[in-house]
C-alpha cells in the first residue's frame, strides 16, 4: 500500500525532468499507473469483503508516532477504488482534453500527485499520516486549480481554495495532536479501541470542533462553502476529479473514519446534521440559480456533500449505508456530468445554459452518457441513485421519531433541487434546437468520451446488481464505520412504501421543476454569494488592523521606537522592583564620602547637564571630554590605572574623531524648544530609567558578592601566569579569548568605515 | 571531555579571513579563498556534530584555565548543532556571494567581514562564558553593521541607523544584565553562574536581572516589543548578507535566550507569562506586518518575526516537548530562512525587481528553478511532510499539555499568514504574467552556465537540506530530542564543564 | 659635542656599572662627575662649547623659572584682587631665530610665561604675533623678548 | 592647518609618544599599561603627526597602509594564541621562555599577544582616522 | 617632611586655584588663557615636585619629573594652537587691548567686546 | 595631623573648588573656544588631583596615569581647534 | 557602599536614555557613548571595590595580598571600552555617510517610502 500511495508522488518527480517526452499523445499511457492501482485494489476486494483489514507498517518518523501505516479496510477500499478507477478514467480523458497545452507534463504531474494524495489519505491507518497526505491534497489541488495560470482568477481561487483549507488543516491537525495525547497513540486502529476514553475526556467538545474545522472547509459545507465553486476556474477534468471522487470527499471520509472513535454523541450529531442539513439546502436551492454548467454542478456537489455530512451526523446504519451508496452514486454520475461538461465546453467554447442546446444532434454518446447520468442523480428505478435515494428516505424516516420529519422534508427538498440540477446539466444542453454556431461541431477522439459513458453507465450497472455491490463493497466500509449488523443488502425493489412515494414525488418534483427552471432570475456573476463576501470583507477589516498596527508600531521615526523599547523596560523592571520589596539603604554600610569624589561627581553631573542642553555640537563634545575625564579620575580613585588611561586615550581619540567628521555636518537640530510635552516625556523616561538603575544597584550591592575566582586571580596570576598587573594577566591570559575578538571587533570596524568611506557603487551594482 | 576542536570552527574562519585581509582588493582569491574556508568549516562543523551527538558534551579551557577561572568552550549538542547550521549557511552564502555580490563590494573587505560575522555566530554558540558571550555578540554585531552598510545606498544607510542603534541598546541591557549577574555571583562562567546564582537569597533580583537578558536578547531576536530594527533593515542590504541576517543574527539571540533561561533563570510563572505574552504578540505582529508588504523582503522580514514568535511560546511552556518543538523549528527556521533572502536575490536576477507587483511568469520561464523554490516555500508553510510541519507537531503538543490554546491559536494565526503568503507570492511571482520589461531586466539569462550555478548551486543546496530535514525528520527529531534534554536537565553541562 | 654628550653618557653608565646601583641619583652624579671630568680633561681644547652650553642651559632655565614664577605672582594678584591691572595687547615681534625649532622654544618659552601667548606666526617666519597681558609698551615687551630669545639662541647655536 | 609651532612640537612629540607607547607595551605585564594603550598612545602619534603635516605626509612616514597593520597585528595575535596548540595545549595557553630577557623580563607568548594588540589598534585607528581624513577633502 | 610637603603642595594647589578664578574672572578669552594654562602647569608642576619629594628611590621622582616636562612641551602648543584659532576666528577681545598688530596680517574688523558677560553668539557651525 | 587628612581637608577641598569655578567658565562659554580652554584647564587640575591623590594614597602608580594625561591631552586641545579650522574652511 | 557611584551611574543612564530619545543624530551618538559609560560604571560598581589599591602585585611579592580592587570587572571594561569604541567610530562615520545623503541631522527623515526600495 505504501507503493500504492507513493507511486503518484514518485510519478510526479518522474515527470520533472521527463515530462517533456511524454507530451502529446503518449501522455495517455500514463493511465496505466491509475489503472495498475485500480486491479491491485480490485484483487484485494475478496479479502476485504471477506471482513479482514489488510496493514502494511514501514517505520518513518517512529519517535513522534507518525509512520507509514496502511489499512486497506472496507471504506478506504471503497474511497481508494473511486478514487483510482475514475482517476484512471479522468488520466484518459485528460490526454485529449488537454491535447496541445504545452504544460501537459505538469497537469499529469500535479494530477498523479493528487491521486496519490488521495489514496494515502484513505489507506492511512496512522492520523498524523492521514493529515500528512490531506495537506498534500491541498497542495496539489492548489496547483490543480491554478493551473490557469495566466488568468488571475484562476490563481485567486487557488489561493482562496488553499488557504481555507490550509486553515481547516491546522484547525485539524491540533484536533488530531489532541486526539494523539489524549488517547496515547496515533494509529486508527488503537483509537477504535479508545473511543471511549476519547468520548469522556474533557476536550471531546474541542476535539470534535477541530476536526470539525477540517472537514468542512475541505468538504465545502456552509459557510465554508464557497472555495469550490470558484475552484471551477480549474480545467474540467480536475473539476470532475476533485469533485465526484476526491477532494471535497476527504472531510466526508474524515468524517466516517472517525465516526465510531468520537461520532454517537449529541454534539456530534446536532452539529453535522445541522450543518449537513443546512448547507444540503442552500447550496440545493442556490444551483437552481446558476446558469453556468459548471457553478451548477459545483453546488450541487455542495449540496451533495452536506447530504452525506447530514447522514453521518445521524449516524444510524440506514443512514450510514446511505452515506456509502450515495458517495458512489454521487462520485459516478458527478464525473459523468463534469466531463461531458467538459466536452460541451471544450467543442463549443461556452457553459452557458441559455446558449447551448441540441447538441444532441452533434455529441450523441456524450448525451447518451449525460442523460444516464442525469436520471441515475434523479434517482430513477434501475439506476444506482435510486437506490441511494431510497436510502436516504429511510434513514431520515427512521430517525428519531419527533425529528424525522424535519429531516425527511429537508432531504426531500435537497433531492428535488438535486434532480433538476442534475437533468439541466445532463440533459438540458443536448436537447432542444441545435444553434447555427454548433452546427460544425464533431465528436471529439475516443479518449474523451469513452471515459463519462463508461462512469454513467456504470450508474445504470450497479442499480441493476445493487446486492453484489453492497456485499462486496458497502457492507466491508459499514463495518468500520461503527455501524455493525452483518451484510448490507441491497435491493432493487422495497415494496411498495413510503420511501418509494417519496422518490417518486421527488423525481416529479423534480421533472417540474426542470421543466419550469428556465423561467428563473439568474445570477450571472458568481462572486455574490453572502458568505463569501462575509470572509472578505472580514479578511479587509483584518488587514486595515495589520495596516494600522504596523503603521503605528513601525512607524519609521526611531525615537518611537527607543521610547517603546524602554518604557518596556522600565515597565518589567519597576514590577521586579515592586516584587523586591522595600529596598533600604545601611548608612552604616556607606563608605564616607570624600571631597574628590564629591568634586568629581559634581563636575560628571554638570557635564551631563550641559551635553543635554546645549545647542552646540562642540559644546557638547566638550562635556562629553569632561565625562570622560570623570569617570577616569574615578578609575584612578578606585585603583584602577588601567582603566583610567584606556579611558582617557580613547576619549581622547573620540574628541579627534568628533572633530574629524563633525565640522561639515549640518546644523545641530534644536527641535528640543519646540514641544514640551515630548520633552517632559522624554526626562521623565529617561530620569526614571536612571533611578530604576540606581536602585537596582543598590539592592545588589547589598548582596555579598563571591570572590573565589577574583582571588584566585589575584593569587596565580603571578605564580602561575607570570604577570604583576592583574588586569592585563586577565586581559592575555585568563581571558585572552575577550581580548582576541575585542581586536576583532576593532578590526572589523575599521574595515567597516574604510568601506563605507571609500566605496562607492556604480548604479547598476544593485546586490 | 576535553577537546581542543571545539574552537575549531570559529578559527578557521578566523584564519580564512585574516588570509582574506592578507589578499586585499584581490577579487577572485577572495572568492576562492572565502569558499574554501567556508567548506572547511563545514567539514570541520559536521565532525564535530557527529563527535557530539553521538558522545559526550566536550569542553575546552581557554588557555587551559579550569573553568570557572578561565573561559570555557563547551561543545553539547545545541550549540554543535547550531554551529553545524551556520556553517551550512555559511557555505551556501559564501559560493552564492562569489558571483551575488559586486565587485566593488568584495573589493572593499565584504568576504573577512562575512567570515568575522560567522566566527562571531560560531563563538556566541559555543562559548561557556557570559561575558564572552558578549564580546562574540559584539562581533556579530559590528560584523553586520559592516556588512548591512557595504555600499552606502540610502535606504542601506537609513536602515543602518536604526539597526545600530538598536543593537547597540541591546547590548547595552545585556552588559547591563552581565553586570548584575557579576555583582551577585562573582562569576562569569555560564555553568558556575548557574549553580552560584541557586545561592542567592534574594530571588526578586535574580528575576530582575532576567529582565535585562529579556530585553537585551529580545531586541536581539526581534521580539515584540523590541523589534523594530528588523523591519527596517532586512530589505536593505545584498541578499547574501540578508541570507545570513535572516537566518541567523535573530537566532543567535534566540541562542542566548535558550541558554540563559535554561541554565541561569529558570522562568518563574511571571517570566513564562511574559515570554508567552511576547511570543503570541511577536506572531501577530510578524503576520500583521507581512500580510500588508508588497516587497519580497519585507514580507520575509515580517515573517521572520512571526516565526520567531514561535519559538519564544514554546520556550514559555518550558517542557520538554515544548524544547523539541522550537529546537526543531529554529533547525528548520534558520536553514530557511537564509534560503529565501537568497531566493529574492535571485528572483531580483532574474526579474530586477523584489516588487510582486513587478514580478511575474518565472514558472513558465525557469520550472525547474521554481519547483525548487516551490519547496522551499511550502516548506515554510508547513505542508507536511516538509520541514515547516513536525515542529509544530510539537508544539500544538506542548500548547496542549500546559492548556495553553492562547499559543496554539498564535500558531494557526502565524502559520495560516505563512500559507496565504507563500500562495500569494507562488501566484504572483511564479504564475502571473510577467511584465512586458520583464525580459530586458533579466540579468540571469545572459549569464555564463558557471556563473548561474553558482548562483543556483547554493539555493538549491539549501533547499536540499529543507527536504532532507522534512524527509528525514526522525533524525532531527531525535537531535532535537537529545537537546530538549540537555535544556530540560542541565547537569550534564554543569558537570562537563566544572569538572576538575 | 654630541660626541661629548654621549661621551659623558657613556661614563656615566660605566659609574653606574661601578657602583652597582642604578636609580637616577646615581645616573646623575655620575654624570656630574663626567662633566666635571671631561672639563678637566678638555680645559686646553679650543671647542668648549659643549661646557659653556650646559652651565648656559641651566642658567636659562633659572631664567625661566623667575620669569615663570614672578608673572604668575602677578598675574594672581591681579586675578584675586577686585580691580584689573593689566593692559593687554598684541605685539609683532621680529624673530632673530630662524629654524623651526629656534621659533617653536622661543615660543614655548613666551607661552609658558604668564601673560603672554603667541598667537601665530608669520608665513615668511620672519615675526610672531604674542598676545600680551601686561603692555606698559611695545618696545619694552619686545626688548624684554629678544633678551630671552638671545639666551636662547646662545644656547641652541 | 599649518602651523611651524604645532609641526615643529610633532616633531618632538612624535618619537616621545612612540617611544612612551613601546614602554606601555613592554611593561603591561607587570604595571599598568598593555598593547591597547600602547597601540592606542601610537596611534596618537600619527594622528598628532597628520594634523599638524597632512595625512598624506604621515602615510608616507608610515610606510605601510594602516589595514596591513591590522591583517599583521592579527596574523601575531592568532598565530601568539594558536602556537600552544602545537604544544599539545589549548589556544591561548601561556608559553614562556624559561630565561627573562633584559628590560623585557620574562618573554611568553602572551608577550605577542599583546604585540599582535597594539598592532591591531595602531592599524585600525589609523584606518579610521585617515580614511575619514582622506575621504573628506 | 610632611610639614614642608604640606606647605609646598598647598602652594601648588592656591596656584592651581588661581589659575580657575582667573579663567572666571578674565574679561576676554585671550586673557583667560593667558592667565590659566601657564598657572596651573605650574601648579600641578609644584604637586609633581612634591610627589617626587614623596617617594624618593623609587621611579616616581623620574615619572614626575618627564611628567612636568611633557606638560612643559604640551601645554604651550595647544595654547598656542587654540589661540590661533580664536584669533583667525574672529573673538572678540576685550575693550582695552590697545596694540592690535594682528589687524594688518587679517582683513576682516576686529570685534570688541564690553564685557565678558554680553552674551556672545554661540558658536557659528 | 597626617599628610593625608591634610590633603583632605585642605588640599583637594582647594582643587574641588578650582575645578568648580573652571567648570562655570566652561558652562558659560561664551565661545566654544573658551570652553575649550576650561577642558584643557580641568583635565590640567585633574592631573594635579591624581598627583595628590597618588601622594595621599601612597601609591606612585597613578602617576603613570597622569603622565598618560599630560602626554595627550594636548590632543584634544588640537583636535578642537582642528575642527574649529576645517568648519571655518568649509 | 559606593553611593556616589550609584548616583553617577544613574545620571549616565539617564543623560544617555534622554539623548538617544532625540531627534539629532549627534545626540543619538552622545546617547550611546554616555550608556556605554553607565554601564561600565555599573559593572565596576558591583564589583569588589576598594578605593586606592590598584591590582597590581607589588615589589617582590608574589600574589596580591590585603585588599585590592576587582580585577575581574576592570578586564571587562577594559574589554567592553574597546569595543564601544570600535562602534562608536563606526557610528560617527556611519553619521557622515547618511548626512553626505540626506543632507540632514534629522532622524526622522530616515524612512525611504517602500516604492524606492532597490
Ligand atoms: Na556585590
Ligand atoms: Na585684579
Amino acid at each position: 500500500m505504501l507503493l500504492i500511495a507513493i507511486s503518484g508522488i514518485i510519478l510526479a518527480l518522474f515527470l520533472i525532468p521527463l515530462g517533456k517526452y511524454i507530451k502529446g499523445k503518449w501522455s495517455i499511457t500514463l493511465a496505466a499507473l491509475p489503472i495498475f492501482i485500480s486491479i491491485r485494489l480490485l484483487l484485494r476486494i475478496p479479502t476485504v469483503s471477506g471482513g479482514s483489514i489488510i496493514f502494511q507498517h514501514t517505520d518513518w518518523v517512529p519517535s513522534l508516532g507518525l509512520n507509514f501505516s496502511f489499512r486497506l479496510d472496507g471504506l478506504s477500499l471503497l474511497f481508494s477504488l473511486l478514487i483510482s478507477l475514475i482517476g484512471a478514467l479522468i488520466f484518459i480523458y485528460t490526454s485529449s482534453y488537454l491535447k496541445n497545452h504545452p504544460f501537459l507534463d505538469r497537469f499529469y504531474a500535479y494530477l498523479s500527485l493528487f491521486m496519490a494524495a488521495m489514496l494515502g489519505l484513505v489507506l492511512s491507518d496512522n492520523i498524523l499520516l492521514l493529515f500528512v497526505f490531506w495537506e498534500l491534497t491541498s497542495i496539489s489541488s492548489f496547483f490543480l486549480i491554478g493551473f490557469n495560470n495566466e488568468e488571475a482568477g484562476s490563481r485567486k481561487s487557488a489561493v482562496n481554495a488553499l488557504c481555507l483549507t490550509g486553515l481547516g488543516g491546522f484547525f485539524l491537525l491540533v484536533g488530531l495532536v489532541i486526539i494523539g495525547r489524549v488517547a496515547g497513540t496515533y494509529s486508527i486502529e488503537e483509537l477504535f479501541a479508545s473511543a471511549d476514553i476519547l468520548r469522556n475526556h474533557s476536550t471531546y467538545p474541542l476535539i470534535v470542533g477541530l476536526l470539525f474545522a477540517g472537514a468542512f472547509t475541505k468538504s465545502a459545507q456552509f459557510p465554508f462553502h464557497f472555495w469550490l465553486p470558484d475552484a471551477m476556474k480549474a480545467p474540467t477534468p480536475v473539476s470532475a476529479y476533485l469533485h465526484s471522487a476526491t477532494m471535497v470527499k476527504a472531510g466526508i471520509f474524515l468524517l466516517l473514519r472517525f465516526s465510531p472513535i468520537l461520532g454517537d454523541t449529541p454534539i456530534w450529531s446536532w452539529s453535522l446534521m445541522i450543518v449537513g442539513g443546512f448547507t444540503m439546502m442552500y447550496a440545493g436551492i442556490h444551483a437552481l440559480f446558476k446558469t453556468d454548467l459548471k457553478a451548477i454542478l459545483a453546488y450541487s456537489t455542495i449540496s451533495v456533500l452536506g447530504m452525506l455530512t447530514f447522514l453521518i451526523g445521524l449516524g444510524t446504519r440506514e443512514a450510514l449505508i446511505a452515506a456509502c451508496v450515495f458517495i458512489i452514486v454521487h462520485a459516478l454520475y458527478k464525473a459523468t456530468l463534469f466531463l461531458t461538461t467538459g466536452i460541451i465546453d471544450h467543442e463549443t467554447g461556452t457553459r452557458d445554459i441559455r446558449v447551448l442546446s441540441g447538441l444532441k444532434a452533434v455529441l450523441l454518446p456524450v448525451f447518451i452518457a449525460g442523460l444516464l447520468a442525469a436520471l441515475s442523480s434523479a434517482g430513477v428505478p434501475f439506476f444506482f441513485g435510486f437506490i441511494g435515494k431510497d436510502l436516504i428516505y429511510e434513514a431520515t424516516l427512521n430517525a428519531s421519531s419527533n425529528i424525522s420529519v424535519y429531516l425527511t422534508i429537508a432531504a426531500v427538498v435537497t433531492n428535488i433541487c438535486l434532480v433538476t440540477a442534475g437533468f439541466i446539466a445532463g440533459i438540458r444542453p443536448f436537447v432542444g434546437k441545435l444553434p447555427p454556431q454548433f452546427r460544425h461541431i464533431h465528436l471529439p477522439q475516443g479518449s474523451m468520451w469513452v471515459p463519462p459513458l463508461i462512469l454513467a453507465t456504470a450508474g445504470l450497472i450497479f442499480g441493476l446488481v445493487p446486492g453484489y455491490i453492497g456485499e462486496v463493497v458497502i457492507s466491508p466500509a459499514i463495518s468500520v464505520v461503527g455501524a455493525e449488523g452483518g451484510t448490507v443488502n441491497l435491493k432493487i425493489w422495497h415494496g411498495f412504501n413510503l420511501v418509494l412515494i417519496l422518490s417518486l414525488a421527488t423525481l416529479l418534483a423534480g421533472i417540474l421543476l426542470y421543466l419550469v427552471n428556465k423561467k428563473f432570475p439568474v445570477h450571472t456573476t458568481t462572486t455574490t454569494y453572502a458568505p463569501y463576501s462575509f470572509f472578505s470583507q472580514i479578511w479587509g477589516i483584518f488587514l486595515r488592523i495589520s495596516a494600522r498596527f504596523t503603521a503605528v508600531m513601525h512607524n519609521g521615526f526611531l525615537r518611537s521606537y527607543l521610547v517603546k523599547i524602554i518604557i518596556f523596560a522600565e515597565l518589567l523592571l519597576i514590577y521586579e522592583l515592586i516584587k523586591a520589596g522595600p529596598i533600604s539603604i545601611d548608612f552604616n554600610q556607606l563608605s564616607p564620602i570624600t571631597i574628590y569624589e564629591a568634586m568629581n561627581v559634581i563636575l560628571l553631573i554638570g557635564a551631563l547637564i550641559l551635553i543635554v542642553i546645549t545647542s552646540s555640537r562642540l559644546t557638547a563634545v566638550v562635556g562629553l571630554s569632561i565625562v570622560g575625564f570623570t569617570i577616569c579620575l574615578m578609575f584612578v580613585f578606585y585603583g584602577a590605572p588601567d582603566l583610567a588611561m584606556t579611558q582617557f586615550t580613547i576619549d581622547t581619540l573620540t574628541v579627534v574623531l568628533f572633530a574629524f567628521v563633525l565640522f561639515n555636518l549640518p546644523s545641530f537640530l534644536r527641535f528640543h524648544t519646540k514641544n514640551r510635552m515630548v520633552i517632559a516625556r522624554d526626562a521623565v523616561v529617561s530620569i526614571l530609567f536612571g533611578t530604576i538603575l540606581s536602585l537596582i544597584a543598590i539592592n545588589v550591592l547589598h548582596i555579598p558578592t563571591n570572590k573565589e575566582v577574583s582571588e584566585f586571580y589575584g593569587e596565580f596570576a603571578y605564580t602561575l601566569a607570570k604577570g604583576k598587573n592583574v588586569v592585563n594577566v586577565i586581559l592575555v591570559d585568563f581571558r585572552g579569548f575577550d581580548t582576541m575578538f575585542e581586536i576583532v571587533v576593532l578590526a572589523i570596524a575599521a574595515l567597516g568605515v574604510y568601506s563605507l568611506m571609500k566605496l562607492k557603487l556604480k548604479p547598476t551594482e544593485k546586490e | 571531555m576535553i577537546s581542543h576542536i571545539i574552537i575549531a570552527p570559529v578559527l578557521v574562519h578566523l584564519f580564512t579571513a585574516i588570509v582574506l585581509l592578507a589578499f586585499w582588493e584581490k577579487i577572485l582569491a577572495h572568492r576562492i579563498i572565502s569558499i574554501v574556508g567556508s567548506l572547511l568549516g563545514l567539514i570541520i562543523s559536521v565532525r564535530l556534530f557527529t563527535r557530539v551527538l553521538n558522545g559526550p558534551i566536550l569542553t575546552m579551557n581557554a588557555a587551559n584555565w579550569d573553568a570557572p577561572f578561565g573561559i570555557v568552550f563547551v561543545g553539547d549538542l545545541m550549540s554543535t548543532t547550531f554551529v553545524l547550521l551556520t556553517s551550512i549557511v555559511a557555505l551556501a552564502v559564501s559560493i552564492y556571494s562569489a558571483t551575488g555580490v559586486s565587485k566593488g563590494r568584495i573589493r572593499y573587505g565584504y568576504f573577512p567581514i562575512f567570515h568575522f560575522l560567522i566566527l562571531g555566530l560560531n563563538g556566541a554558540f559555543l562559548t561557556g562564558d557570559i561575558f564572552n558571550l558578549y564580546v562574540w555578540f559584539e562581533v556579530i554585531i559590528i560584523s553586520s553593521f559592516v556588512l548591512l552598510t557595504i555600499g552606502g545606498r540610502k535606504p542601506q544607510l537609513e536602515g543602518a541607523v536604526k539597526y545600530m542603534t538598536l543593537n547597540i541598546l541591546a547590548s547595552t541591557f545585556f552588559l547591563t544584565g552581565i553586570a548584575i549577574l557579576y555583582g551577585i555571583t562573582g562569576t562569569l562562567n555560564i555553568a558556575d553562574l548557574s549553580q552560584k546564582i541557586l545561592l542567592v537569597e534574594k530571588r526578586a533580583i535574580v528575576n530582575m536581572t532576567a529582565m535585562f537578558f529579556v530585553i537585551g536578547f529580545g531586541i536581539k531576536s526581534a521580539l515584540f516589543p523590541l523589534y523594530f530594527w528588523l523591519p527596517s533593515s532586512y530589505h536593505t542590504p545584498p541578499s547574501a548578507v540578508a541570507a545570513v541576517f535572516g537566518g541567523l543574527l535573530t537566532k543567535v539571540g534566540i541562542y542566548g535566550f535558550l541558554r540563559v533561561f535554561t541554565l541561569i533563570f529558570i522562568p518563574d510563572d511571571f517570566i513564562q507569562l511574559l515570554l508567552m505574552g511576547i511570543g503570541v504578540m511577536t506572531i501577530i505582529t510578524g503576520s500583521f506586518g507581512a500580510v500588508i508588504k508588497n516587497n519580497l523582503r519585507r514580507i520575509f522580514s515580517y515573517l521572520i518575526l512571526c516565526h520567531l514568535g514561535f519559538v519564544i511560546g514554546g520556550l514559555a511552556l518550558f517542557t520538554e516537548i515544548a524544547f523539541i518543538g522550537l529546537i526543531f523549528y529554529l533547525i528548520h527556521d534558520i536553514i530557511i530562512k537564509s534560503n529565501l533572502f537568497l531566493m529574492a536575490g535571485l528572483i531580483r536576477q532574474l526579474r530586477g525587481s523584489m516588487d510582486l507587483s513587478r514580478l511575474g511568469g518565472i514558472y513558465g520561464q525557469y520550472p525547474k528553478i521554481s519547483l525548487m523554490m516551490a519547496v522551499v516555500l511550502f516548506s515554510l508553510a508547513g505542508i507536511p511532510p516538509l520541514s515547516g510541519f513536525w515542529p509544530k507537531i510539537y508544539l500544538f503538543d506542548a500548547g496542549y499539555q500546559s492548556s495553553n490554546y492562547f499559543f496554539i491559536c498564535g500558531i494557526i494565526i502565524g502559520s495560516f499568514i505563512t500559507l496565504y503568503l507563500m500562495a500569494k507570492i507562488w501566484s504572483e511571482v511564479f504564475w502571473k504574467d510577467p511584465k512586458e520589461e520583464a525580459n530586458s531586466l533579466d540579468h540571469f539569462a545572459p549569464m555564463p552556465l558557471f556563473r548561474k550555478a553558482l548562483l543556483v548551486f547554493p539555493i538549491a543546496f539549501l533547499a536540499g537540506v529543507t527536504l532532507m530535514i522534512g524527509l528525514n525528520a526522525e533524525f532531527i527529531i531525535q537531535v532535537a530530542s537529545k537537546i530538549a534534554g540537555e535544556m530540560a536537565d542541565p547537569t550534564p553541562y554543569i558537570e562537563a564543564v566544572l569538572v576538575k | 659635542m654630541v660626541k661629548q654628550f654621549l661621551m659623558n653618557v657613556v661614563l656615566s653608565f660605566i659609574w653606574v656599572a661601578l657602583t652597582g646601583s642604578m636609580n637616577y641619583s646615581n645616573f646623575l652624579f655620575g654624570f656630574l662627575l663626567g662633566f666635571l671630568i671631561m672639563w678637566i680633561l678638555n680645559r686646553n681644547e679650543k671647542d668648549k662649547r659643549y661646557f659653556n652650553r650646559v652651565p648656559k642651559s641651566i642658567w636659562f632655565f633659572l631664567y625661566f623659572l623667575y620669569e615663570m614664577i614672578s608673572a604668575n605672582i602677578q598675574v594672581a594678584f591681579d586675578v584675586i584682587t577686585p580691580k584689573y591691572f593689566f593692559n593687554p595687547g598684541i605685539v609683532r615681534f621680529p624673530l632673530e631665530a630662524s629654524s623651526d625649532l629656534e621659533i617653536n622654544l622661543l615660543s614655548v618659552f613666551i607661552a609658558l610665561t604668564p601673560g603672554t601667548v603667541v598667537l601665530d606666526v608669520s608665513d615668511d617666519k620672519k615675526s610672531i604675533y604674542v598676545h600680551v597681558m601686561y603692555l606698559k609698551s611695545k618696545e619694552d615687551f619686545i626688548a624684554r623678548i629678544q633678551y630671552a630669545e638671545r639666551k636662547l639662541l646662545e644656547i641652541l647655536r | 592647518m599649518k602651523s611651524v609651532i604645532l609641526q615643529t612640537a610633532t616633531r618632538y612629540m612624535h618619537p616621545i609618544l612612540l617611544l612612551f607607547s613601546v614602554f606601555l607595551l613592554l611593561r603591561g605585564h607587570y604595571l599598568p599599561g598593555g598593547g591597547f594603550v600602547g597601540g592606542l598612545v601610537a596611534s596618537i602619534a600619527f594622528v598628532l603627526h597628520s594634523i599638524a603635516y597632512g595625512t598624506q605626509q604621515t602615510l608616507k612616514i608610515l610606510h605601510f597602509n594602516p589595514l596591513s597593520f591590522i591583517t599583521a597585528g592579527l596574523a601575531l595575535a592568532t598565530l601568539s594564541m594558536f602556537l600552544p596548540v602545537f604544544f599539545g595545549y589549548p589556544v591561548m595557553t601561556g608559553l614562556w621562555l624559561n630565561q627573562p630577557f633584559p628590560v623585557v623580563g620574562l618573554v611568553g607568548s602572551s608577550l605577542f599577544f599583546d604585540m599582535g594588540v597594539y598592532f591591531v589598534v595602531v592599524g585600525v585607528v589609523l584606518t579610521i582616522l585617515f580614511t575619514i581624513s582622506l575621504e573628506s577633502h | 617632611m610632611d610639614v614642608f610637603i604640606g606647605i609646598i603642595s598647598t602652594i601648588g594647589a592656591v596656584v592651581i586655584l588661581i589659575a580657575a578664578i582667573g579663567i572666571l574672572r578674565m574679561p576676554d578669552f585671550y586673557l583667560r588663557m593667558s592667565v590659566t594654562v601657564k598657572a596651573a602647569t605650574l601648579g600641578v608642576g609644584i604637586f609633581l615636585l612634591c610627589a617626587a619629594m614623596v617617594f624618593p628611590y623609587t621611579e616616581v621622582p623620574f615619572k614626575a619629573l618627564a611628567i612636568i616636562f611633557f606638560l612643559l612641551l604640551t601645554s604651550p602648543v595647544s595654547a598656542h594652537m587654540i589661540g590661533r584659532r580664536a584669533f583667525r576666528a574672529n573673538i572678540a577681545l576685550w575693550k582695552y587691548t590697545w596694540i592690535d598688530d594682528l589687524e594688518d596680517k587679517y582683513t576682516y574688523k576686529r570685534e570688541y567686546t564690553q564685557s565678558t558677560e554680553k552674551p556672545a553668539e554661540e558658536e557659528k557651525e | 595631623m597626617t599628610l593625608a587628612t591634610y590633603f583632605d581637608y585642605v588640599i583637594f577641598p582647594i582643587l574641588a573648588l578650582a575645578v568648580m569655578i573652571s567648570f562655570i567658565r566652561l558652562y558659560k562659554g561664551p565661545n566654544v573656544v573658551d570652553r575649550i580652554i576650561a577642558l584643557d584647564l580641568i583635565i590640567t587640575i585633574g592631573i594635579g588631583t591624581v598627583t595628590a591623590y597618588s601622594i595621599r594614597s601612597g601609591q606612585g602608580l597613578f602617576l603613570d596615569v597622569a603622565m598618560i594625561f599630560a602626554l595627550i591631552a594636548f590632543l584634544g586641545t588640537i583636535a578642537l581647534s582642528f575642527y574649529l579650522y576645517k568648519s571655518k574652511q568649509s | 557602599m559606593e553611593l556616589l557611584l550609584v548616583i553617577t551611574m544613574g545620571c549616565l543612564y539617564a543623560a544617555g536614555v534622554y539623548l538617544i530619545l532625540k531627534r539629532s543624530m549627534v545626540r543619538l551618538l552622545l546617547g550611546i557613548i554616555l550608556l556605554g559609560n553607565g554601564t561600565n560604571i555599573l559593572i565596576f560598581l558591583l564589583g569588589n571595590i576598594v578605593k586606592g589599591h590598584p591590582p597590581v602585585i607589588a615589589g617582590e611579592l608574589q600574589s596580591l595580598t590585603d585588599v585590592y580592587s576587582d580585577p575581574i570587572p576592570q578586564a571587562l571594561i577594559l574589554t567592553a571600552i574597546v569595543i564601544s569604541f570600535g562602534l562608536t567610530s563606526f557610528a560617527i562615520v556611519l553619521l557622515k555617510r547618511v548626512y553626505a545623503i540626506i543632507q540632514t541631522d534629522d532622524l526622522d527623515n530616515l524612512n525611504t517610502p517602500e516604492e524606492e526600495d532597490i
